[in-house]
């Protein structure tokens, strides 16, 4: 389990540009930026009020007016600053953040993605991700490839979405999948499973690319 | 420019029941215990409140809910307090009414109910069930929501500095929904840190104006997780 | 002409109360921050971005990096604030102007307004007039009762409107109008002129308040 | 985060014919002199010019108005530039165009081109020559304007201090449009007084965040009237 985390978000770290503006969802996708190549220097955005966070604030450096959309005590970069909630919205819905990267109860081929509520068993609410996965220039589901086996990667998402046709691409433990207007689109596998593997944890039909590579989770 | 400096229990006294009311904070952080612990001694019943999320049991919002105070809640978050889903979920009277908003649309509803707006096209929430009832308008090809403004009668905010007039700053991420909801309340209450004279804040940094606020209360603790 | 700007400036400062936040416009309207009464103390909002504006500033104290929306130094008192474009119209604009007081070209029976526009002759633009005028609780038009003789107060402008329906007041150097449902309602008079000098210089329909009053310009 | 400093030619290089550019100020107070001379040395034509007011002449777009390099102008009030009323009045080719927008709704149309809304509904203009064209939208029982966002390929700010990241604060009433059009530009350039590292300013206190800026110049100077 601590291996799949790493795996996935080993893997979805490379898919950051230097300079980039990210916004990382609380859970696994927080793990993402322990792993960003040399030389990759990111502006974590945090929909609280932060452009520039830093990490998890050390143990007794916590200062207490600073906290990440998860409720944690974090750390801010030389550079950072903050602002309030219209204005990190703004920035978030006007297309300033170039990826966004967080989890998912179910994704389809339309690049629908369900988030944020299971009818009549969690009502936590959606938070700022409707907001992100629409405005966010590249948006990144990074999840496990199943829920307790159950299939997560659908052909049409049956919880209700928290928006249509946003997500670019989605990044398991089995493999990277690009949504493109024909399905979606296999391009990378892990070397630990089979394509028929994958195939048979994904209720959508997957398009295989010509070019399938192995997955890079160094 | 007058003094504001008040006590909480004389700051809230004028909340009624049934009152629509906004908190500032984002889990707490930046939410204004002093005026919340005003607010449950005085115990005004069935308020409508407008907030980003529901704080944790035992803190901001979260401690008018355990005294069952709220009849409605709008906010955009309420999973980290289990209380929600318990009081949303009873068949008895006082069952909680739940509404929740995308949190920009959440924010930039209450700024556009400060800024005299009459609503404002996003594209957040199109094709999903948060469209149910709106108008959808198409801009260049692209569908948004029409999303109206939020008002409410009263503002509870947090600043960590604030002058005898009003003017308020925020640190850190305590900001967050305070200077919005600061300007589309008609009475709005500042609970402080720190209160200091007209003219000590630094006019390039002031975040809210003192023309906002009505009433400025000291004795704001700095927040523990 | 120096003492009718005087008695416009000083009786519209009696409609200002003590808090009360304010929108001057430039001209004749900025020289009503001088005839305050003792004891009101107000807060000047200023469209280019100032909440708490003083006076002119004094030769040689000038900060370049403040000025007024006509563009000249001013200073600002203890408690002043700056702010953007947007914040300024929001505030403008959502109501928290208790009072703007500006000229016009032409104002009518029905609270219209036009000052912004000479079609042919004179472009300079509406500038924030016509945010102003809409958002601020109070409308106070301080002018000249008429231009060289020709009438400003009309049955209805014939210019294009800055606003429609929004005068609560005009004040002239003849006396002071309500305008109501029912028409433009005098209510006080300037000992200088009859109520007859004042309807020929009117082209509206005046009615003549009960209780008429002698314009208190002290 | 990286340094972004350069020179302003070099920032300004990429200004090309036809370009629509926003330029921040108000009555020549916050506009990046800077910039503009180096606009006008590199002399691209056509410009659509979205900003306050038309300046003065010789100062900020009065100076590109002068060298004849606008078009189309976009601005809320240009009556103390008598250059504009001779340019619109004249009868040849270069006759300049200018739209007038309220002050108002030309900020948040600004503030909506950054930040993703689709439009929003103002009740400035409405029953004005400004409401035509325009969809009139009723929200309980009031009459709006439907306003649309405003975008422009380039941005040029002026800014008190700036970082190398470009982080930005503004002094006194030259900040006005220039955290708006920061954010709605594809290209932003800030001219500035002082240039600092990354973390020298407070992160209380900065208005603009780098994120919006592509390159600092430094050399501006406080402003005469």
């Amino acid at each position: 389990m601590a291996d799949i985390k790493k795996i996935i978000a080993a893997r979805t770290a490379k898919e950051i540009k230097d300079g980039d503006v990210v916004n990382l969802g609380i859970g696994l996708p927080t793990m993402v930026a322990d792993y960003l190549p040399k030389g990759v220097d990111i502006v974590l955005q945090s929909e609280n009020g932060i452009m520039g966070m830093g990490s998890a604030a050390e143990k007794g450096q916590e200062d207490v007016d600073i906290i990440n959309a998860g409720a944690q005590y974090v750390s801010t970069k030389p550079g950072a600053m903050f602002f309030d909630s219209a204005v990190s919205f703004g920035i978030i819905r006007g297309g300033h953040v170039d990826a966004t990267i967080l989890g998912a109860l179910e994704v389809d081929r339309y690049g629908n993605i369900a988030n944020w509520i299971v009818p009549g068993k969690m009502v936590p609410g959606m938070g700022g991700a409707m907001d992100l996965v629409v405005g966010a220039k590249k948006v990144i589901v990074a999840m496990q490839h199943t829920q307790k086996g159950a299939h997560k990667i659908l052909r049409e998402c049956r919880l209700p979405l928290t928006a249509v046709n946003v997500v670019d691409m989605i990044i398991t433990e089995m493999g990277v999948m690009e949504i493109t207007k024909d399905g979606i689109l296999l391009t990378e596998i892990h070397p630990d499973y089979t394509v028929e593997q994958v195939r048979e944890a994904t209720e959508a039909d997957l398009i295989i690319h010509d070019d399938l590579k192995i997955m890079d989770v160094e | 420019m007058k003094s504001k400096v008040t006590t909480a229990d004389e700051a809230v006294s004028k909340i009624y029941d049934g009152a629509v009311i906004m908190v500032g904070g984002f889990m707490s952080c930046g939410t204004p215990e002093v005026l919340i612990d005003a607010l449950v001694r005085k115990n005004a019943r069935n308020l409508t409140v407008i907030c980003n999320d529901a704080g944790i049991p035992g803190r901001g919002v979260g401690k008018l809910l355990s005294n069952n105070q709220i009849k409605t809640i709008i906010a955009s978050h309420v999973g980290l307090n289990p209380e929600v889903a318990q009081r949303m979920n009873t068949a008895t009277e006082d069952k909680l009414e739940c509404i929740l908003v995308p949190q920009g649309t959440l924010a930039e509803r209450i700024r556009a109910g400060g800024a005299g707006l009459g609503g404002f096209l996003t594209p957040t929430g199109v094709g999903t069930i948060i469209a149910e009832g709106k108008q959808v308008i198409v801009v260049d090809e692209k569908e948004y929501l029409l999303e109206r403004p939020l008002r409410a009668e009263f503002a509870l905010i947090r600043g960590s500095v604030t002058d005898t007039f009003g003017n308020t700053v925020y640190y850190g991420t305590t900001r967050n929904f305070n200077p919005l909801i600061a300007t589309a309340a008609d009475h709005v209450i500042v609970g402080t840190c720190k209160i200091v004279e007209a003219g000590e804040i630094d006019p390039n940094s002031i975040i809210t104006s003192g023309i906002f606020v009505d009433a400025v209360v000291g004795g704001e603790k700095a927040w523990q997780i």
